[in-house]
C-alpha cells in the first residue's frame, strides 16, 4: 500500500522560485525510499504537493487540510514561511495529530508553540546563526557592521540575533534596516545603509529576492564592498549574479564538512535540479527524516513515529548520508541504532529544531567556495 | 426564470459544490471551505455596501482586515509580564503627544489666514510635536521591545475572551475609517482608490515594524480561541464516546465539531449583517444612498449631505471588514502581518462583489462563496487539468515535465479562466442589481 | 572640497537612483495612464503585460547572444525590443479579441473591466511563470557603467564616488523621447485626437466616422510598445523577474493617479514623485552632514526622518496629500 | 428676499460672472435672461453653493449665505432645476421624485431597523405624492421607469418636478422650458403661476423663449458679460437697445425662404 | 417624382431586442433643398426615430433609403462615410476636446483642407472663435449647442439631422442658426431636424410631421400643419 506524504510549499507568491528545488529535494528522498522497496514491506511513497503560497495562511490551511483530510497523507514536510508554518501546525496538524517537519521555517516563535510533539524542523534557528556570524566577523577582525533584512519573520528574527550577539562581543552595528522583497527599488535602503557605513553589509535576505536587489544597488553605487551572506543569501544565483564583484566576501550557510553535503548536489545534479538552491538539501533531510521514523516505529501513524525522529536524527548510532536510505531502513529493520546526518547534518535539539552546522564560504575569482566549518 | 429561482439555484449550486468537495475531498475541506466562504461573504457585504450602494471605490480593505487583526492579538492575548511597567505608559504617552502635534497642527491650519506664515507655523508645530514624539515614543518602543524578543518583545493584550475582539475589530476599522473618510473622501473614483490602498499599506506597514504591539512580522501564535481545541475533545471520554456512538473516528469528529462550531458562530454575524444590510438597502435611507451615487451634485441640490452619508457608509463598510478580519485571524490562532497582501485581502473580495454581482446583497454573498470555493479549489483543478493533457504524452518527455513543474502556477491561470467565463456568461454579475 | 564630496554623495544615493527609478515608474505609468485616458478603465493586467513584452525580448536577446550578434556597448536586448514589442502587441490584439471586445460592445461600467482585466492578469501572469518561470533571469550585457564609481574617483581625486548606469542613462533618455512622442500624438495627430474624442464621447465619436476599433486597437499597439520598453528597461536595470513585475503595479498605479489619469505628462510627474518620495524622505543625511558641516557639528545619529521601513509608507503619505490638495492629481487627470 | 452683491466668479482669467447685483423681491416671478455665456446658470451656481464665488455675497432674508453648501441651502428652502438634467439614472421616476422630500424618517439607519412601521406610512404618503406630481407632468406611466432611459424633454420634465415635491421658498429655474413641448411649456407655467400665487413660492426662471418668459416673469433681467445688462418689466426690456443687440436680434433674415 | 433623396419607410423597433417598440410603423422622408421638421410631445419617439435613420437602433421593420441605395443595414459609422451627419440632443460634445478640436472630428472623415469651413463656422458662432482653444465641457449650455452643430457641419453632409438644434439657444443665435439652416438647404442639402421651438421650426419647413407614441399623427407642409387646429392646440401650445 502506498504512503502519502504531503510536501506544502509556497509554490506561488514570494519563495516561488526556490520552492521548486526544496519540492524535488524531498521528492528525491522519497523516490530513494520507494525504489529500496524496503520501505514497510515494499510500499511505495507518494508525494502530494499542495500550495502553502506562503503567505496566505487561509490558502495555506485549506492545502493541508485537503492534504491530510482528503488525500491522507502520513505526515508533512513542510510548510516553508513561518507564518504559513504555524496556521498549519494549529489548525490542521494537530487537531488531526499529524506530523509536520518544516525544512525552513525558523522563526523561534515556534520553538515555543505548542505542538503536542508533532512539530520539527531541519533549518537550524535564527539564535545560533547569530553567533556563527559574530564568530565569523570577529575572527576576520571586522569592528562595525551594517544589518539589512529582509522584512519578515525569518530576517528580522535572524538579525535581532547577529545585533544582539554582535554588540555583546563588542563590536558596533551601525545600522539595521528593513527591505521588502519582491519590491522594484532598493535605492533608498541602500543610501541609508551607506549613509550609516560600516565595514561590512550583512545582507539577511533571500538571493532570489530583495537581498539580490540590495547588493546589486549597493555595489553599483559603491556603498559597500564587503558583504556577509547568511543563509537565504548563498546559492548559485549570487555567482551568477554578481561573479567577481563580490571577491572578498564571505558568509556562513548550514552544511557540513561531512560528505552529505556534496552527495547531495551530486544526487541533485542527476536528478535535474540544483542541490544547492536553499533548504533544498534540509527538505531532503526533513523527508528523510518522516520515512525513517516511519519505519522505525513500524506504522505510518504520527502519533507512533513521532517520538523517534528526534533519536534519530540524533547521535548515538550509524551515520546515514543522503543516498543512503536504503542502507538506513535495513539498519532500522535490523533493529541498529542510526544517526542520520543527512545533506546538513541534521542535529536536532531542544523543541525538535536543528542544531546547525555551518560551512563558511567566501568569494574568490568570482565563485565561493567552502573554506572551513562551524 | 423568476429571480428568485435563479437566485435559489445559485445558492443551490454552491451547497453541491461545497457538499460534492465533503463527498469526493474530504468533510473537513468543505468545512473549511464553508467557514472561509461565510467570512468571505461578510468582506463582500462590506464592500458591496461602499461600492454597490454609494459608489466609494475603496481599495483599502485589507487594512481594515488587518486591523480587525490586531484587535484580537489586543484583546484576547495575555499581557506581557512587565512590559507594561517597562515602556507601555511611556509609548502610551508618545502616542499621545504625537495625536496632540496633529491635532495643533490643523488647529493652525484653520485659525491662522493662509499665507507664508501659516505655512512655517505648521511646519514648525509638526516638527516640534514629531521629535517630541519620537523622543518620548522611542524609548517606551525599546524597554518593550528589548523583554525577550524572540518571543515577546510586545506589550501584549488584555486577555479578554475572543469574542469581544470581532466587535472590536469593526471598531478599529471604523475609527480608521473615520480619519481617513474625514481627510479622503473628497476623491473621487480611482484617486480614491489610490488613496485607500495607500492607506491600507501604511496601516500594514505599521503592523509589520512597530514591533511593540503585535510582535510585527515575528507574527503572534497561539492565539485564544472560542471554541474547544480538537486535541481537548480527542482527550474527553465524553465526546470520544458520542463520536464512537455516530461511528465516527473521534479525531475526524473532533476536527468536524470544532468547524461547525466555527460556522455557527460565522453565520450568526452573517445573517444579522445581511439582514441589517438588507434592511437598510430596501428602505428610504438606500434610495437616498443610490441617489447619491447616481448623481452626486444633484443629491446635494436635493438637500442630501453627501459628505455626511459618504463617511457614514464609508466607516459602516469598513467595520464590517474589520469585523471579518478579526474573525479570519480567530479561525487562523495566528496573526501574520506579511500575509496581508493587496491581492488577497482587497482584490479577491472585489472580485466577489463584482462576480456575484455589485448593489446587490445576495449576489455579494453568493460571489463571497464562489470565488472562495474556486480560489481554493483551483490548485487542485489547475493540476487535473494538466495531468489529464499530459496523460497522453510520453513519460520523461520534457514537454510533460514541464508542464507538470508549472502546475503551481496554473492555479491562477485557471482562476484567471474561470473568471473570464463567469464574467462572460453574466457581465453585470451572477445576481445583478435590480 | 568637502562640499563637493557632500554633493556626490548625496547624488550618487539619492538624486541619480531616484530619477532613474522615476523613469522607470513612469514608463509604466503611461501605459496605465493611456488605457485609462483611452478604454477608460484601470488596467490591472499591466504590470504583466510588462513582464510578457519583457519575457519575449528576453528570450530572443538569448538567442541573439547565442548567434554571437551584438550592440557594441549597449545592452543586445535593445536589439530584440522590436521583437518583444511585436510579441506584447499580438497578445494585447488577441487579448482585446477574445476578452474586452463583449464588455466594450455591452458597455460594461469600468468596474467591470477593472475585474477583467484582473482575471487577464492571472492569465498572463500565469503564461510568464509557464514559459520562462518564475526565476529570475538575466540577459544584461553590454557596458554596464557610463561612469562607475571607481573611475568616477580616479578622474576627480574625490573621495565620494559616482556611479550612472548605462540602463539608467538609456531609461531616461526613452522616458522623455517617449513622452514628448505620445504628447504630440495624442495633442497633434488626427488619429490621436481621434483617440481623445474616442475617450470622451464614443457614441458622437461614432457619429463623427472614427471608427472605434481602430482607436481600441492603435490604443492596444501603443500600450504594448509602452509596456515593453519599460518592461526591458527595468529588467536589463534590475533583474527580469515575473513576481516583481506584478509588485511593480503599485507605485506605477501610484504615480499614473497622482500625476492625473489619462495625462502623459502627469505620468511622468507621478513617477518622478513617487520615486523621490522613497528615496529621499527615509535618506539618512549622515554622510551628506559629515562632509557639510563643520567637524565640530557633525552628527552622531543618522539623521534619518523615518527608518526606511517606512519607505512604502512615506511615499503613499505624500500621494495622499497630493491628492488631498489636488484631488484629481498634479495635471487635472480625468475620472470615471 | 434674494440680494446679490457685487458677486464675482472666476474660472482662471475668465470672468463667467463679473460684478452681478441683483435683488430678488420675495413672492415675485423674476425672469433672468441673456446671452449664452453670460453667467446666468454659473451665477445659479454660485447661489446654489454648487460653485464657490470669487468674491462678493448672496443674502437670503437677511441671512448670508454666501458659500453654504446646497444641502443645507435646500432645508433653508432654496431649490434649483439643472440646465442639463442631472436625473439619477438608474432609478426610477417615481423614486427620483420620492427620493426629494428631507427629514424622512427611514433616511436614519436607525430606523430603518426599528421603525418600520412609521417608514411604512411615511412611504405611502410620499408615493401619492409622487404619482401626482408625476400624473401633473403627464409621465405617470414612467413611474417605473429607470429615468436614465426617458426622452430628453422627460428629463427636464422630472427635474422640474422635483421642485414640486416639497414646499420651497424660492426655486430656481434654469432652462426648465428647453426641450420642453409647447404645450406642455404652457401648462407648466400656470403651475408656476398658481404655486406662486397660492402657497408664495418666489420664482426665478432662466429661459430664452420669450412667450414663455412674457406669460410668466415680472421683473425680468438681462445678463450680459456676467453683470446685469438691464432690469425691468419685459416690455422695457424688449425694447432696450442693448439688449436687443446682445441677445433678441431681429428676427429672420432670410424671410423669404418662409413659405418659399 | 422619384423617391425622395432620404425615405425612412415603416420603421417599427426599439431600445432593445426584447424591450417595447418606441416606433410604430413610422415614415419620414426629406429630398434634396428641403427642411422637414419632426414635432411631437414628450417622448413621441422623436429622437428614437432619428436615431433609427441614423442606424443607432435595431429596426424590427422598415428600411432606410439613401438616395436610391438601402442603406438598413449599414452602421452609423458607414452612414457617416455616405454623408449622413447627426447632431443628437443629449451629450452632443466632446467635453474634454478643446471647441477647436470638436470640430476638427467634425471633419475627421474628410481628407481636404477644411480650414474654410471651420472660418466658416467661426463666422457663425462668433462666441467659438473666442474659446476656441476651450475645452467644450467648461462651455455654457448654448455655446455647447453651438459646438454641436457646428461639428456636424463640418463634416459638409450631404444630409443633415438636427435633434433640438435651439434648445436653450438665445433668440439672437436661434434666428441666426435658422438662417444658417436654411442657407444650407438652399445648397441642395436635406435638412431633417426635430424641433420644440416648433412654430418659429415649422414657418421655415417645406414638410412637417407630427408623431405621436411613434407613429405619424399629421404630415403635411409647414405652413398646412400650423394651420390646422388641432395640431397647434396639441403641439404648438395654442
Ligand atoms: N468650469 C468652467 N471653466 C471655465 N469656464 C467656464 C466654466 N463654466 C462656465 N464657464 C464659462 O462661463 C461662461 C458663463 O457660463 P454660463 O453657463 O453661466 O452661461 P449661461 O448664461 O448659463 O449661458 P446659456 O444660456 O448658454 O446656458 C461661459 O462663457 C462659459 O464658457
Ligand atoms: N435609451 C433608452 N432606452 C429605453 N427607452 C428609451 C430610451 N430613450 C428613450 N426611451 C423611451 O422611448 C420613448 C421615446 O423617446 P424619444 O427620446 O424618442 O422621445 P422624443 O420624442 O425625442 O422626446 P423629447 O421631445 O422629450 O426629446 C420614451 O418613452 C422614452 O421613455
Ligand atoms: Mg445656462
Ligand atoms: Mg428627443
Amino acid at each position: 500500500e502506498d504512503v502519502k506524504i504531503g510536501i506544502i510549499l509556497g509554490f506561488t507568491g514570494p519563495l516561488e522560485s526556490i520552492t521548486p528545488a526544496m519540492a524535488a529535494g524531498a521528492e528525491l528522498a522519497m523516490k530513494e525510499v520507494t525504489d529500496s522497496g524496503k520501505f514497510m514491506g515494499g510500499s511505495a511513497v507518494v508525494p502530494v504537493r499542495g500550495d502553502s503560497t506562503c503567505i496566505d495562511a487561509a490558502a495555506a490551511t485549506s492545502a493541508a487540510e485537503r492534504l491530510v483530510t482528503s488525500d491522507g497523507v502520513a505526515g508533512i514536510m513542510g510548510a516553508d514561511c513561518s507564518g504559513v508554518t504555524g496556521a498549519i501546525l494549529q489548525n490542521v496538524a494537530r487537531p488531526n495529530g499529524i506530523v509536520m517537519v518544516s525544512p525552513s521555517a525558523t522563526s523561534p516563535g515556534l520553538s515555543t508553540a505548542e505542538d503536542d510533539g508533532l512539530f520539527f524542523r531541519t533549518a537550524p534557528s535564527d539564535a545560533r546563526q547569530g553567533v556563527i556570524v559574530t564568530n565569523i566577523l570577529q575572527d576576520r577582525g571586522f569592528k562595525e557592521i551594517a544589518i539589512t533584512y529582509t522584512n519578515n519573520d525569518y530576517g528580522k528574527g535572524l538579525a535581532d540575533a547577529i545585533q544582539t550577539e554582535f554588540e555583546a562581543a563588542g563590536g558596533t552595528v551601525t545600522i539595521v534596516s528593513a527591505h521588502e522583497d519582491g519590491k522594484a527599488d532598493y535605492s533608498a535602503e541602500v543610501g541609508a545603509l551607506a549613509s550609516a557605513g560600516g565595514e561590512v553589509l550583512v545582507v539577511a535576505g533571500y538571493v532570489d529576492q530583495g537581498g539580490s536587489g540590495v547588493v546589486r544597488s549597493a555595489l553599483d553605487t559603491g556603498a559597500f564592498e564587503t558583504f556577509y551572506f547568511p543563509d537565504g543569501m548563498v546559492g548559485a544565483k549570487l555567482n551568477e549574479n554578481f561573479g567577481a564583484e563580490l571577491n572578498g566576501s564571505f558568509g556562513a550557510y548550514p552544511g557540513t564538512d561531512s560528505t552529505g553535503a556534496a552527495t547531495f548536489v551530486g544526487m541533485a545534479e542527476g536528478a535535474g535540479f540544483d542541490g544547492t538552491s536553499a533548504f533544498a538539501p534540509e527538505s531532503y533531510d526533513a523527508a528523510a527524516l518522516i520515512m525513517m521514523a516511519m519505519a522505525k516505529a513500524g506504522s505510518t501513524a504520527s502519533a507512533d513515529y513521532k517520538d523517534h525522529i528526534m533519536d534519530l536524527a540524533n547521535a548515538p548510532g550509524e551515520q546515514i548520508f543522503p543516498g543512503e536510505l536504503a542502507k538506513a531502513l535495513d539498519l532500522i529493520a535490523a533493529g541498529t541504532e542510526i544517526d542520520y546526518v543527512g545533506a546538513t547534518a541534521v542535529e536536532l535539539v531542544g523543541a525538535g529544531e536543528s542544531a546547525g552546522n555551518y560551512q563558511e564560504i567566501e568569494f574568490a575569482d568570482g565563485a565561493y567556495s567552502t573554506i572551513g566549518y562551524r | 426564470m423568476s429571480d428568485t429561482l435563479r437566485n435559489s439555484i445559485y445558492f443551490a449550486l454552491v451547497a453541491l459544490l461545497i457538499i460534492g468537495t465533503g463527498i469526493l475531498q474530504s468533510w473537513n475541506s468543505a468545512l473549511f471551505i464553508l467557514n472561509m466562504g461565510l467570512i468571505s461573504a461578510i468582506m463582500a457585504l462590506g464592500v458591496n455596501l461602499q461600492w454597490g450602494f454609494a459608489g466609494l471605490f475603496n481599495v483599502g480593505i485589507m487594512g481594515f482586515v488587518a486591523l480587525g487583526g490586531l484587535a484580537t492579538v489586543l484583546i484576547s492575548m495575555p499581557p506581557v509580564e512587565g512590559a507594561w511597567s517597562a515602556g507601555g505608559m511611556r509609548i502610551l504617552s508618545g502616542l499621545a503627544l504625537g495625536i496632540m502635534s496633529i491635532v495643533s497642527t490643523i488647529l493652525v491650519f484653520k485659525r491662522m489666514q493662509s499665507g507664508r506664515n501659516r505655512t512655517l507655523a505648521m511646519l514648525a508645530v509638526l516638527s516640534i510635536g514629531f521629535f517630541a514624539f519620537r523622543a518620548v515614543f522611542d524609548g517606551g518602543v525599546e524597554a518593550v521591545e528589548a523583554i525577550n524578543p524572540a518571543n515577546a518583545g510586545n506589550i501584549g493584550g488584555l486577555g479578554l475572551p475572543v469574542l469581544l475582539a470581532w466587535p472590536i475589530g469593526g471598531v478599529f476599522a471604523a475609527g480608521a475609517a473615520w480619519i481617513i473618510g474625514k481627510t479622503a473622501l473628497g476623491l473621487r473614483s480611482d484617486y480614491l482608490a489610490i488613496a485607500t490602498l495607500g492607506i491600507a499599506e501604511i496601516v500594514i506597514a505599521v503592523m509589520k515594524n512597530e514591533d511593540w504591539m503585535a510582535r510585527g512580522v515575528k507574527n503572534v501564535i497561539g492565539l485564544p480561541r472560542p471554541v474547544p481545541y480538537e486535541i481537548d475533545l480527542q482527550n474527553s471520554a465524553e465526546f470520544v464516546a458520542k463520536a464512537n456512538a455516530y461511528g465516527i473516528d473521534p479525531v475526524t469528529a473532533s476536527t468536524l465539531w470544532v468547524k461547525l462550531l466555527y460556522a455557527g458562530l460565522f453565520a450568526v454575524v452573517l445573517i444579522v449583517i445581511f439582514v441589517m444590510a438588507q434592511a437598510a438597502l430596501k428602505s428610504p435611507w438606500g434610495r437616498m444612498m443610490r441617489a447619491i451615487r447616481d448623481n452626486e451634485v444633484s443629491s446635494e441640490a436635493m438637500g442630501k449631505d453627501v459628505t455626511a452619508r459618504h463617511l457614514q457608509i464609508f466607516v459602516l463598510g469598513s467595520a464590517i471588514c474589520g469585523i471579518a478580519g478579526a474573525m479570519i485571524t480567530t479561525l487562523d490562532g495566528q496573526l501574520t502581518p506579511t500575509s496581508y497582501q493587496p491581492l488577497r485581502f482587497t482584490f479577491l473580495v472585489w472580485l466577489m462583489v463584482i462576480v456575484g454581482g455589485s448593489g446587490n446583497n445576495l449576489g455579494a454573498v453568493l460571489g463571497g462563496f464562489v470565488i472562495w470555493f474556486f480560489w481554493v479549489q483551483v490548485e487542485p483543478m489547475g493540476l487535473a487539468f494538466l495531468t489529464l493533457i499530459t496523460s497522453g504524452m510520453a513519460e520523461g518527455s520534457a514537454l510533460k515535465a514541464h508542464l507538470l513543474d508549472s502546475a503551481a502556477h496554473m492555479r491562477l491561470l485557471t482562476m484567471g479562466i474561470i473568471l473570464l467565463c463567469v464574467l462572460r456568461f453574466s457581465p453585470r454579475g451572477l445576481i445583478p442589481e435590480k | 572640497m568637502d562640499l563637493l564630496n557632500a554633493f556626490v554623495a548625496l547624488a550618487n544615493f539619492v538624486l541619480i537612483p531616484a530619477t532613474a527609478y522615476g523613469a522607470q515608474l513612469a514608463l509604466g505609468a503611461l501605459g496605465v495612464t493611456l488605457i485609462y485616458g483611452i478604454l477608460r478603465f484601470s488596467n490591472f493586467a499591466h504590470g504583466d503585460t510588462m513582464a510578457f513584452g519583457a519575457m519575449v525580448t528576453v528570450l530572443f536577446t538569448w538567442w541573439f547572444q547565442s548567434m554571437g550578434i551584438s550592440f557594441g556597448p549597449l545592452p543586445t536586448a535593445l536589439l530584440a525590443l522590436p521583437f518583444g514589442i511585436l510579441g506584447c502587441i499580438g497578445l494585447l490584439l488577441f487579448t482585446d479579441r477574445v476578452v474586452y471586445k463583449f464588455y466594450r460592445q455591452q458597455k460594461a461600467k469600468p468596474v467591470i473591466l477593472v475585474i477583467v482585466s484582473m482575471g487577464v492578469m492571472f492569465i498572463m501572469n500565469g503564461l510568464t511563470r509557464f514559459i520562462i518561470g518564475p526565476d529570475d533571469q538575466r540577459f544584461a550585457d553590454g557596458e554596464r557603467f557610463i561612469v562607475s564609481v571607481r573611475s568616477f574617483k580616479e578622474m576627480t581625486g574625490l573621495q565620494e564616488g559616482l556611479a550612472i548606469r548605462t540602463t539608467q542613462g538609456i531609461t531616461l533618455v526613452t522616458a522623455v523621447v517617449v513622452v514628448a512622442a505620445l504628447f504630440w500624438f495624442l495633442n497633434r495627430t488626427r488619429t490621436g485626437k481621434s483617440m481623445r474624442a474616442y475617450s470622451d464621447n464614443e457614441d458622437l465619436a461614432l457619429l463623427s466616422g472614427i471608427n472605434p476599433e481602430r482607436v481600441v486597437m492603435v490604443t492596444w499597439i501603443i500600450v504594448a510598445t509602452l509596456a515593453t520598453i519599460a518592461g526591458v528597461l527595468y529588467g536589463l536595470d534590475k533583474t527580469f523577474k515575473p513576481f516583481v513585475y506584478f509588485q511593480l503595479l503599485l507605485p506605477i498605479f501610484a504615480a499614473a493617479i497622482v500625476g492625473g489619469l489619462g495625462n502623459p505628462l502627469g505620468a511622468i510627474a507621478g513617477g518622478f514623485v513617487i520615486a523621490f518620495s522613497e528615496v529621499t524622505v527615509t535618506y539618512a543625511w549622515k554622510k551628506v552632514l559629515v562632509y557639510a558641516m563643520p567637524e565640530r557639528l557633525e552628527p552622531d545619529g543618522l539623521v534619518q526622518l523615518l527608518s526606511t521601513d517606512y519607505k512604502f509608507a512615506v511615499s503613499f503619505v505624500i500621494l495622499l496629500i497630493v491628492l488631498i490638495f489636488k484631488p484629481t492629481g498634479l495635471f487635472k487627470g480625468q475620472s470615471v | 428676499m434674494i440680494e446679490v452683491h457685487d458677486l464675482h466668479k472666476h474660472f482662471g482669467g475668465f470672468h463667467a460672472v463679473d460684478g452681478a447685483t441683483l435683488t430678488i423681491e420675495k413672492g415675485s416671478i423674476t425672469g433672468l435672461i441673456g446671452p449664452n455665456g453670460a453667467g446666468k446658470t454659473t451665477l445659479f451656481n454660485v447661489i446654489a453653493g454648487v460653485l464657490p464665488p470669487t468674491s462678493g455675497r448672496v443674502i437670503m432674508d437677511g441671512e448670508d449665505i454666501t458659500g453654504l453648501p446646497p444641502h443645507e441651502l435646500f432645508h433653508k428652502g432654496l431649490l434649483r432645476t439643472f440646465q442639463i438634467a442631472h436625473e439619477f439614472s438608474s432609478m426610477s421616476c417615481r423614486e427620483n421624485l420620492m427620493m426629494v422630500p428631507s427629514g424622512q424618517s427611514g433616511e436614519t439607519l436607525w430606523n430603518t431597523w426599528f421603525g418600520r412601521k412609521r417608514i411604512a406610512d411615511e412611504e405611502r404618503a410620499l408615493r401619492a405624492k409622487a404619482d401626482e406630481v408625476l400624473e401633473f407632468l403627464t409621465i405617470e406611466h414612467l413611474a417605473d421607469h429607470k429615468a436614465g432611459q426617458v426622452s430628453g424633454g422627460q428629463k427636464k420634465l422630472l427635474e422640474l418636478g422635483r421642485t414640486m415635491m416639497v414646499d420651497a421658498k424660492i426655486v430656481f429655474l434654469d432652462e426648465v422650458g428647453a426641450g420642453v413641448n409647447r404645450t406642455l411649456l404652457y401648462t407648466i407655467s400656470d403651475t408656476i403661476k398658481r404655486l406662486n400665487e397660492e402657497r408664495g413660492y418666489t420664482f426665478v426662471v432662466i429661459e430664452h423663449d420669450m412667450d414663455f418668459i412674457d406669460m410668466l416673469c415680472n421683473p425680468v433681467i438681462c445678463m450680459a458679460e456676467g453683470h446685469v445688462l438691464a432690469e425691468g418689466t419685459l416690455a422695457e426690456i424688449k425694447a432696450n437697445p442693448e439688449v436687443i443687440e446682445a441677445y433678441l436680434g431681429t428676427g429672420l433674415k432670410n424671410k423669404d425662404k418662409v413659405g418659399a | 417624382m422619384s423617391e425622395p433623396f432620404l425615405i425612412g419607410q415603416n420603421m417599427t423597433g426599439g431600445y432593445s431586442k426584447g424591450g417595447p417598440d418606441i416606433l410604430h410603423n413610422c415614415t419620414i422622408s426629406v429630398d434634396r433643398g428641403e427642411i422637414a421638421v419632426i414635432v411631437g410631445p414628450n417622448g413621441a419617439g422623436k429622437s428614437t426615430a432619428m436615431k433609427a435613420v441614423f442606424g443607432m437602433l435595431d429596426l424590427r421593420e422598415g428600411s432606410v433609403t439613401l438616395d436610391g441605395e438601402d442603406i438598413t443595414s449599414l452602421s452609423p459609422q458607414d452612414r457617416v462615410v455616405k454623408g449622413m451627419g447627426f447632431v443628437p440632443q443629449t451629450s452632443n460634445i466632446f467635453p474634454s476636446l478643446t471647441v477647436e478640436e470638436n470640430l476638427e472630428m467634425g471633419a475627421f472623415i474628410r481628407t481636404d483642407d477644411f480650414s474654410d469651413t471651420m472660418a466658416q463656422i467661426y463666422d457663425l458662432f462668433p462666441i467659438l472663435k473666442d474659446k476656441r482653444s476651450q475645452a467644450a465641457g467648461e462651455l455654457s449650455g448654448g455655446q455647447r449647442q453651438q459646438v454641436a452643430v457646428g461639428r456636424a457641419l463640418m463634416t459638409k453632409p450631404k444630409l443633415l439631422m438636427l435633434d433640438e438644434p435651439t434648445a436653450g439657444v438665445s433668440p439672437i443665435v436661434m434666428d441666426e442658426l435658422f438662417d444658417r439652416i436654411i442657407d444650407v438647404a438652399r445648397t441642395g442639402i436635406p435638412i431633417l431636424m426635430v424641433e420644440q421651438n416648433a412654430r418659429q421650426a415649422l414657418e421655415i419647413a417645406d414638410k412637417g410631421y407630427v408623431l405621436v407614441q411613434g407613429a405619424n399623427a399629421h404630415t403635411g407642409s409647414g405652413k398646412e400643419l400650423l394651420a390646422n387646429p388641432e395640431v397647434r392646440q396639441s403641439f404648438l401650445g395654442g
